[in-house]
């Protein structure tokens, strides 16, 4: 086993991978930014250590700072967890040259699929179907592309060639409006990813994302732990995940797993890795990109086969055999992730930042929590919105639901804003609970003010609650006045006081 | 102590009796009222019934968040409301809008000038914060009036970005 | 189902019962003492009624009072949880006339086991061992129990008839002691139950408490969920459990539990309710107890057969079948539970109550807490020193104290002491890590300071804590001084100040 | 400022020599000290060890819990060490013990009178609280001197209940 695993991140990923290397016996190493100080991980780790300012670019992205920091504490391995460094093949290669273990694919997988036109190319050749659109070309110009778009046909996706999670995604309707939008693309991508390129595909109307995650070790052992439905999104960018997809039966995910695997093969794929696509509505199914690495849904698989894919990823990255073969991977009830963002959805999901200055968290049968905040942590605006993943587990899907009802109307957070009640009507979405939704649901047939009308309506209550809080507020000023008035008379009380007690 | 307290154009006339009782429309109720933590978190038992909400002061309305829902409700002294109507209401639609930063952030581009006609729901500016660009749209028709920063800028939340007339 | 399910209880299960009604949409009724307005189980419930003052005879055990909330509010069944009226047959029957469901079992099976020597009388019947001990006799008298006291030998235990959770039990070596013992235990045992009586049992030495979960529903069928592990006790009171239980094999758990429905079936025995077994070295096990109720250590057969049996207890409640039959039971992995107490594991474990300031509860995999307590909340001296439960599961038993381990490292409680470092102690006993412990254990071979020795030394990094936190306060204080000093030539400043700014 | 530090009879040196840097026994260490949302939790970064401990005042020692360890440790500024060393020290063993409740709580018997003898770990007081009957021991040989309160009577944390001389 590893001694010292670096862990290459921040937030609630960094606490969950710190703790499987803790469940494991292995020692820990956090770095972090100086806006990072009293984030959990570093106080969760054996060893901390400064990178630089909050910006990523001066400190996560810090590839010679990381590097520095493990041959300083004696890392003999580098966790890079999802975003930040976590699909870079040059990060990967400097492990490799430094002598620490990269828990990861290695960096010519990682090129071969972070190289979102590449992995097509590379995925048709194995005989994968895809999504129509640019192929084998890596640096298009803008008029490349244009020339090239009306081929592929409106609506397309513009997607960063270095991407994921949704950065420098643009949709196109016309030809008119796509110079803006490519321009607006590559910025995006430029800031995230610190590579501008784009890439086009078709857009495939009334789709579901589905997912499958592959394990893959060594000694040329590749399994799949079926699927995750991640449909509900919103620009983007997954709110809510599922395993299993109401989509899917057994036979169309044993098919996909096969595919899902087979795609892992043509690039010689090791370690943890996903496999995103895309199914229409006749359950054809196109291969979209793999995610070399850890994905922020992992949880839900774990819930549903009780497989622990963070342990697993250790394992493999120490060259040990799979602990399950395809056989062995049962699945069992139904998982529900909320991303839980801090960003407000009655002001159009804007980010709030500020101070937790209280949080009450859902417990009990079934339900975990993966979080880097707690009270008295500072969310600034330098990160991801995301705070904290809320997981249940049920035996049926309904379940499932029922148990996030109440784990989300029990969970407290207080100083940012949440988009907690956006999961709280959802969950009570009739379309929802029938398992009826698509990538296009969220942002064009959900709306929050529409799907409030059709739920219970407490407005005498709120109506009680805010003259309560208005009351109190009235009289608390109209106390403090009153005090003022008393001391500025305070002579003549001094002088009463004294006569009652003589 | 009476309250006119109104959401989404529904009044509510409530009367603060005393500690443990108030009446909402010439019913009375008792209640027990208590916040938690010495949070903006409130517990009420109305009846027996339970309930929990964030209550919070918004610009122009309490927010009060109950199960999920928001509710924006505006809460006025009775005998103050009457007065308010006796003088003749309303405030004018019209005035300045000032764009304010919403979040700290970095501001990305400015795609107005000073001067320019701009319509409701046109985007301002774009501000860059927890790593996605947020695009911030005027609330009304007018004209661009001041414009305060520049792209490439980091701002304040509340920092006041431009003004639409 | 139920419409509307009165929670007779507060704490923790009280949070536990009110969870499980609301995942299967039924509306619950909190009752609370004067104490508990701030208590999480009336923030969570749908309606909450006030009994009265905070002592358990004012509130909690005021039968007529909750009766009368239950028809005030219109609840359709009662669900007492464990403690205070759980286990009151007079209640269970009372529940009955007034034609609401008492979740748990019909009066006459509460009174059959609950009466501890009519229990074993009617198991003896049923062919089930049982410790030697007085036998048949319900209302002994002192002198009745020291004359019988030597044929029985010592060393012996006094247990309460009425009792459970150690609570009127002591243990006497010699008869001369005796007489003292009786008085205090009947003396707590009245306390706790409202009754004074007490039984003798022979005390077996070098012995595992093990118990056995049973589930029986309306129709005649009862099943076994397999044992908990309850040996490590201190002062009769369970400590820690787990399941499964490193003395059992498969053979001995089928035993032990065709036994347990033997024992079930003896008294009709409908609901949820756990056969209480010493087990001694050579493996033989005497019936010990019943107890007719949900035990506080619930969570870990939850853990590892994937069945909630609060659910199914309400199910039974409501005529249903069971929803597994026996074969349908399904052992996995390994889960433990730690009693999270407020007590001062370094001052003889003496209970502490105070406000919870800060609280800072683990999570992630394989992680549950079950916990009735939060920020800003007052640790009274009313009630049961038990503020949580904390339940980890892993995949083997070495995997689950690690996890336990971490959790226990990240669990903080600011505000009142907490036996974490008792647990944590424990985690790295050697003798509880082989599995090699008994009912005596914590009491004659554990001690914190012993232990202590053997673990990790940090007492360089301890040193330097407390050096640079009294630092910091002397500094403090010293600035305080300096501000006075400041302040008091005040007018000398606004002089300089004003010279300054003109 | 420079100080005297001690575990269980084992003494540090411990030197303050600024914000970042601290030195033990003569070796100098980088620390990065915090205290964590404000509570006696402090985060302790040293040469890139991350550490995390309650650390509490308590009546004649600082207590630091770490690690599920708890260490009682006095601190003693360098100099005023010196000046009570050379005072000649030690303070005498002897005096009144004041047994205070440790909790709120029900006095459910006192088996000892004024007068009497009582031999160290001797039951003084019988306290319930928590539904647990807790036995308040002698620390120590000597007589009882003043019984302040009587079974069945409620008492607050910190109250005195009793004195041994």
């Amino acid at each position: 086993m590893f001694k010292k695993v670096l862990v290459a991140n921040r937030g609630e990923i960094a606490v969950r991978i710190i703790r499987a290397c803790r469940e494991l016996g292995i020692e820990t190493v956090a770095v972090y930014s100086e806006a990072d100080r009293h984030a959990l991980h570093v106080r969760y780790a054996d060893e901390a250590y400064l990178l630089g300012p909050a910006p990523s670019r001066e400190s996560y992205l810090r590839v010679d700072k990381i590097l520095d920091v493990a041959k300083r504490s004696g890392a003999d391995a580098i966790h890079p967890g999802y975003g930040f460094l976590a699909e870079r093949d040059d990060f990967s290669a400097a492990c490799e040259e430094n002598n620490i273990a990269f828990i990861g694919p290695k960096p010519s997988s990682i090129a071969a699929m972070g190289d979102k036109a590449e992995a097509r190319a590379t995925v048709i050749k194995a005989g994968v179907p895809v999504v129509p659109g640019t192929e084998d070309v890596g640096n298009m110009t803008n008029d490349d592309l244009l020339r090239i778009a009306p081929t592929i046909g409106f609506p397309l996706l513009i997607k960063a060639t270095a991407g994921g999670g949704g950065k420098g995604m643009r949709e196109v309707k016309a030809i008119e409006e796509m110079p803006t939008l490519l321009e607006s693309a590559r910025r995006e991508a430029e800031s995230a990813f610190g590579d501008g390129n784009v890439y086009l595909e078709k857009l495939v109307e009334g789709a579901r994302h589905i997912e499958i995650q592959i394990l893959a070790d060594s000694h040329g052992n590749v399994i799949h732990l079926g699927e995750r439905e991640c449909s509900l999104q919103r620009r983007h960018q997954k709110l809510l995940e599922e395993a299993p997809s109401s989509a899917l039966d057994e036979d169309l995910r044993n098919q996909m797993g096969a595919v899902a695997v087979k795609s892992a093969q043509a690039v010689n794929y090791i370690n943890a890795g996903t496999i995103e696509f895309l199914l229409d509505k006749d359950k054809n199914f196109y291969f979209l990109e793999m995610n070399t690495r850890l994905q922020v849904e992992h949880p839900v698989t774990e819930m549903v086969t009780g497989i622990d894919i963070v342990k697993e990823q250790i394992r493999i990255a120490r060259g040990r055999v799979l602990s399950y073969k395809q056989d062995e991977v049962k699945f069992n009830g139904h998982a529900i992730e909320c991303r839980i963002n801090a960003e407000d959805p009655y002001s159009n999901f804007m980010p709030s930042t500020g101070r937790i200055t209280h949080s009450l968290l859902p417990t009990g049968p079934g339900v975990r929590v993966d979080t880097g905040v707690y009270p008295g942590f500072e969310i600034t605006p330098f990160y991801d919105p995301m705070i904290a993943k809320l997981i249940v587990w049920g035996e049926t899907r309904a379940q499932a639901i029922l148990r996030m009802r109440r784990a989300l109307e029990e969970y407290r957070i207080v100083g940012v804003r949440t988009n907690i009640p956006f999961h709280q009507t959802m969950m009570d979405s009739h379309r929802f609970m029938a398992g009826q939704y698509d990538t296009r649901f969220v942002e064009e047939r959900f709306s929050m003010e529409e799907a409030e009308e059709h739920r219970e309506n407490h407005e005498e209550v709120a109506a009680i609650l805010a003259t309560l809080v208005a009351h109190r507020e009235t009289e608390r000023s109209a106390n403090i006045v009153q005090r003022n008035e008393r001391d500025t008379s305070n002579w003549k009380w001094v002088g009463r006081w004294e006569r009652m007690h003589r | 102590m009476k309250y006119i307290t109104t959401i989404d154009g529904k009044e509510f006339l409530i009367e603060i009796i005393d500690e443990r009782h108030i009446s909402v429309n010439g019913k009375t109720y008792d209640v027990d009222f208590e916040a938690v933590s010495g949070q903006p978190v409130y517990s009420l038992i109305v009846d027996g019934r339970s309930h929990e909400a964030y209550v919070q002061e918004g610009d122009d309305a309490w927010q009060v968040l109950l199960r999920g829902r928001l509710y924006p409700i505006t809460v006025q002294d009775e005998r103050e409301k009457r007065l308010r109507a006796a003088a003749g209401g309303g405030v004018a639609e019209t005035g300045e809008f000032h764009l304010k930063a919403p979040m700290p952030g970095l501001v990305v581009s400015i795609p107005v000038e000073e001067g320019q006609q701009v319509t409701k729901g046109q985007v301002l500016i774009i501000l860059e914060s927890m790593k996605m660009q947020n695009e911030l749209k005027s609330p009304r028709d007018g004209v661009i009036n001041r414009i305060k920063v520049k792209a490439g800028e980091s701002v304040e939340q509340k920092q006041p970005l431009l003004s639409v007339q």
